[in-house]
């Protein structure tokens, strides 16, 4: 019998397209199903919010980086904060480094919601997502509560927070993390013992700790293939050395560990706040900052461990009231480029899956 | 006094009032074809509207609410407004493909109801190959399905199209061997000798009458029939994550609509045929005439654990709905074939 | 539908044919204001938003409102968060590829005049308007998920208004 | 090993890294164009140090220069040390480190494409942020400037 011939096709999937999460296009050269070549290309949403930057004031530049990972705002916020404090050395006062480890927390668990209903979503199951938002919400809430906003917060400024909480904040907030911890034992129910779930995500996309670590992976990802590796921890900054937690660490580094690394870390994010509501001290939420902030000259690299992630700002003050220079530097960045590497002959189904799994938000891809 | 067939009774009816021959059979035909058509319409808006309630019961949300009592009229709307949508033929070479697809899919669906028996009598010609012209006209979907993917000369609409014929290609034969056991048990392929072999009770129907065989037959059937309806967990043709929305990408107003409700029907189509045939069928206890009420009772109950499917699991892959079905699900089925011959032997039923 | 369009012209025509064609433009109209399936299109924060509103606090589906991925399917676009030069064309793509009638809801700051923060940006295109027709502006940034429910109901209020055979011309 | 030890170890060992002040909570050391590359690979192999993750590579125009800053840091040992290139001006150009860490790829493609510096050994230096038909320069450049751009003065 003759050979049969086949043929190369690409596809564009994006970028508008339902599981690229915003506005990636991804283009896929496939043989029947099966994957040859995935080629990013992104910037669909670039919008120069470093260039802006260097057009704003040190605090105008707080709302514009809420911009810039809508999804774990606080996160934004803090570690532009972090490093104008670095530059001018602020001493920030006890009271509100804990308010700020109770939102970043929070934000974090937030975060993973998006993630955990979204790549179910992604596989297939509607109806997990929907749960997922529902716990969110009560997070919104407290937010809501707090800074009045519900997404983008302008809540961690230089030298502080905003403002403080309300009384009602702290039962509402223990009792949010109680549902929330209980919530997820009831999604590693829900999916753990699904063999569906289990078909599609263990064995899936798998990450080696060598190529993940050459590729810059950080955050749940890097965690995911083994290697033990979280910020909060191994480049300390605020007051997490106070706290007692674990870091979830995976062997395989398949779709399934970075989901499970995910889940395992809500909960302990849920311990990080009951202790911090615990230990919360009264006193000052904001150190003296003069309204025209000026840091003295200077250049400070921060990175923070986002839900996605190593998150840092590259701060260059030439003494002005503007930055002169500041990158900021999303994790999404580089798992994105890790997505050629990982899905060569996998299934379009696959690369969904993993696509989702690495979580990219393409604001912090883009800017 | 039904007589023997609603067919025939209308006969009768329509020969009392002075027809005769071709007249005759194409009045009586038209009429119940009209009734069923209208019968099948209003079930179809009905499941649209039932799965999107269940759906949302399911995810604490309520579904449809605005729209008269808890939105009983949203799918009327829904196709009302698709009526008004403007008809787009993207530029293919095969325009004649791309018209037709969604026309051959709403047929097909119908076509089958000419068989099926709602409730004692209540049947519009009982052929006696009855479910294997149900097997031979339902395939006329996964055609239409690939018409569709081919004409609409987009490249995700393309792969949904393969991935539903392979798909139900494969799930076919699955399917056909479950159906097997049943006529074996039954020796006939009328589908109301298949329903008359059963009992009104619950350990008369085939699923317990014929023991474990009879179980196993009704979940591989469900499962193929799952397949075959294009639903979660195996809804790969028209996987929103992954193929946009797979055949239909490119169809808008009505042509959708024929494909969204042809859908739904043949939710409907597998269910009845499962209810025929492994559970009783219209049978059960009571008067003859509300045979009807418990063939739709049982029907809605297998939908609602097909929804209840739908709304639970995630996706399989295309290569995992491949493997299942001929590494498990063919080998599984035709051993229970081969025990179910045995059975049919010794005659070991219950309830004889 | 071409035939729907033409019928004003004939039942003008026959005496009490007013009444026919307001009360079949009554009931066209409400079904198309009752059943909005809307293109899931979001690009930046007010995505985040648009997904809350379709999930059970806010529920969509109350309205008669699900989503639809392909633009062929959807009648409502709704455009959430920034649209840069780069997406414009692939914006207006998918607006051409809407099936008519279609409107267009502009979510958030950024579709309205290019968002309180970009305005010196070099990428952003400042508003959606000068890409696509837009019907409902929802300010915000991003809107509340209340305010996204209050402007699809103002749209469907907008729909009912209208005259058959209007939205052919737009 | 702590922040100082680590400053006196490279300062000893690595005679092509300089040390610089500007840096206010790492490391800072400045190394020459042409000896990037080798300098970043010694970084990595040395086992005292294991520099194997490159966190970011950031390009700014210090209107009398342009310079690449090089974030990274060593998962095994958890240092972390920022590596500075000055450029010229006019033609900046400067050879890639993906060689080290393919991470650098897309950085370096950024930097190409923002700051219009040359990325010799590159493999695929394509325009991707911007939109594939812009034609109006490096829009990072503190020069740069185009008719719907605002500049508000330094005060």
């Amino acid at each position: 019998m003759a050979e049969l011939r086949t043929e190369e096709f690409q596809v564009n999937m994006g970028p508008h397209h339902p599981s690229t999460h915003g506005v990636c296009r991804l283009l896929l050269t496939l043989d029947g199903e099966k994957i040859i070549k995935v080629e990013p290309y992104i910037g669909y949403l670039h919008r120069a919010i470093e260039k802006i930057c260097e057009n704003r004031t040190y605090p105008m530049c707080i709302p514009i980086l809420d911009r810039f990972e809508y999804v774990t705002a606080m996160s934004c916020n803090y570690v532009f904060s972090l490093a104008a404090e670095r530059l001018a050395e602020i001493e920030v006062p006890e009271r509100a480094e804990y308010l700020r480890v109770i939102m970043l927390e929070l934000n974090r668990i937030a975060s993973h919601m998006i993630f955990f209903g979204t790549t179910v979503m992604d596989i297939g199951a509607l109806t997990p997502f929907l749960y997922a938002l529902r716990e969110r919400e009560m997070i919104m809430d407290l937010f809501e509560m707090t800074c009045g906003q519900r997404l983008t917060y302008n809540y961690i400024r230089i030298g502080g927070v905003s403002r403080d909480i309300p009384k009602e904040f702290i039962p509402k907030c223990r009792e949010t993390i109680k549902t929330i911890d209980e919530k997820i034992e009831e999604y590693k129910r829900l999916l753990n013992g699904n063999p569906i779930w289990k078909a599609r995500t263990i064995g899936i996309g798998k990450l080696s700790p060598e190529l993940a670590i050459a590729y810059g992976a950080s955050g749940p990802i890097l965690r995911a293939s083994g290697v033990e590796y979280d910020l909060r921890r191994d480049d300390p900054y605020s007051i997490y050395d106070r706290f007692d937690y674990k870091i979830p660490t995976y062997q395989n580094g398949d779709v399934y560990d970075r989901y499970m690394v995910r889940l395992d870390e809500m909960q302990e994010s849920c311990k990080i706040v009951a202790q911090a509501l615990d230990g919360l001290p009264e006193g000052d939420i904001r150190a003296k900052v003069k309204p025209n902030f000026k840091p003295p000259e200077g250049e400070v690299y921060t990175r923070i461990e986002n839900s996605r992630g190593e998150m840092g700002v590259h701060l260059i003050s030439d003494g002005t009231n503007k930055p002169f220079r500041l990158k900021a530097r999303g994790g999404s960045f580089a798992h994105l480029q890790l997505l050629p590497e990982i899905s060569k002959g996998c299934l379009i189904a696959d690369l969904v899956a993993i696509f989702a799994s690495f979580d990219v938000i393409l604001p912090e891809v883009d800017r | 006094m039904i007589a023997t067939s609603v067919t025939f009774w209308l006969k009768d009816l329509l020969g009392s009032i002075g027809l005769s021959g071709d007249l005759l059979t194409i009045a009586t035909y038209g009429i119940l074809a009209v009734a069923v058509f209208s019968l099948l319409s209003v079930l179809a808006l009905f499941l649209v509207w039932w799965e999107r309630k269940v759906a949302g019961h399911i995810q604490q949300r309520f579904g449809p609410m605005r729209n008269g009592w808890h939105g009983w009229y949203q799918t009327l709307m829904d196709g009302l407004k698709l009526l008004q949508k403007e008809d787009i033929l993207v530029f293919t070479r095969d325009r004649m493909v791309f018209f037709w697809a969604p026309i051959m899919c709403f047929v097909a669906a119908f076509a089958a109801y000419i068989v099926m028996p709602f409730g004692e009598g209540l049947i519009v010609a009982d052929l006696n190959i009855g479910i294997l012209y149900i097997v031979a006209i339902t395939t006329f979907t996964i055609i239409s399905l690939l018409m569709a993917g081919w004409g609409s000369n987009n490249k995700y609409a393309l792969l949904g199209g393969m991935r539903s014929a392979a798909q139900v290609v494969s799930y076919e034969v699955p399917m056909v061997v479950s159906i097997l056991i049943v006529v074996l048990s039954a020796e006939s392929l009328s589908m109301v000798k298949i329903v008359e072999a059963q009992g009104g009770w619950i350990w008369n129907w085939n699923i317990f009458k014929i023991p474990v065989v009879g179980l196993v037959a009704f979940i591989t059937y469900i499962i193929a029939a799952v397949a075959e309806a294009n639903r979660t967990p195996f809804d790969l043709p028209e996987a929103e994550q992954e193929l946009v929305a797979g055949f239909n990408i490119e169809y808008s107003g009505m042509k959708f609509a024929m494909f969204f409700l042809a859908e739904f029907i043949n939710l409907f189509t597998v269910s009845a045929i499962a209810v025929t045939l492994f559970l009783g069928g219209w049978q059960g206890p009571g008067p003859a005439s509300i045979s009807f009420i418990w063939f739709f009772l049982k029907t809605f109950a297998v939908i609602f654990l097909l929804m209840l499917f739908r709304w639970t699991y995630p996706r399989l892959r295309v290569d995992q709905l491949m493997e299942f079905a001929w590494k498990f699900l063919i080998p599984l089925t035709f051993v229970n074939l081969i025990i179910a011959a045995v059975m049919k032997h010794f005659g070991w039923y219950l309830g004889n | 539908m071409g035939l729907i369009k033409k019928l004003p012209v004939f039942a003008e025509k026959v005496p009490g044919g007013g009444i026919v064609t307001t009360s079949i433009e009554q009931v066209l109209n409400f079904a198309q204001a009752k059943s909005l399936w809307y293109l899931l299109f979001g690009t930046a924060c007010c995505a985040i938003e648009l997904m809350c509103t379709g999930a059970s606090r806010y529920d969509f589906d109350r309205l008669g409102m699900i989503f639809r991925a392909s633009p062929r399917q959807s009648d409502l676009i709704i455009v959430a968060g920034t649209i840069t030069k780069k997406m414009a064309p692939r914006l207006r793509t998918l607006y051409d590829q809407m099936a008519e009638p279609r409107y267009v809801i502009a979510m958030g700051g950024c579709t309205i005049k290019g968002g309180p923060f970009y305005y010196d940006s070099y990428s952003v295109e400042k508003g959606i308007e000068h890409i696509i027709p837009v019907d409902i502006y929802i300010p915000g940034c991003p809107p509340r998920p209340e305010s996204l429910l209050e402007g699809c109901l103002n749209l469907s209020k907008q729909i009912q208004k209208r005259k058959l055979g209007d939205w052919q011309e737009k | 090993m702590t922040k100082e030890e680590l400053k006196s170890y490279l300062e000893s060992n690595y005679p092509e890294l300089t040390y610089s002040e500007s840096g206010k909570y790492d490391l800072l050391f400045i190394v020459e164009a042409q000896k990037l590359v080798k300098t970043c690979e010694k970084l990595r192999d040395d086992v005292k140090l294991q520099f194997n993750y490159l966190g970011n590579i950031s390009g700014v125009d210090t209107t009398e220069n342009y310079l690449t800053v090089y974030q990274i840091a060593s998962i095994s040992n958890k240092l972390r040390l920022d590596i500075k290139v000055i450029l010229p001006h006019d033609n900046p150009s400067i050879n890639s480190v993906q060689s080290v860490w393919p991470a650098a790829n897309w950085y370096e493609r950024e930097i190409w494409e923002l700051y219009g510096i040359e990325i010799h050994n590159h493999d695929n230096l394509t325009r991707f942020l911007l939109p594939d038909d812009w034609d109006q320069g490096h829009p990072m450049r503190k020069d740069w400037d185009a008719p719907d751009f605002i500049r508000f003065p330094q005060k």
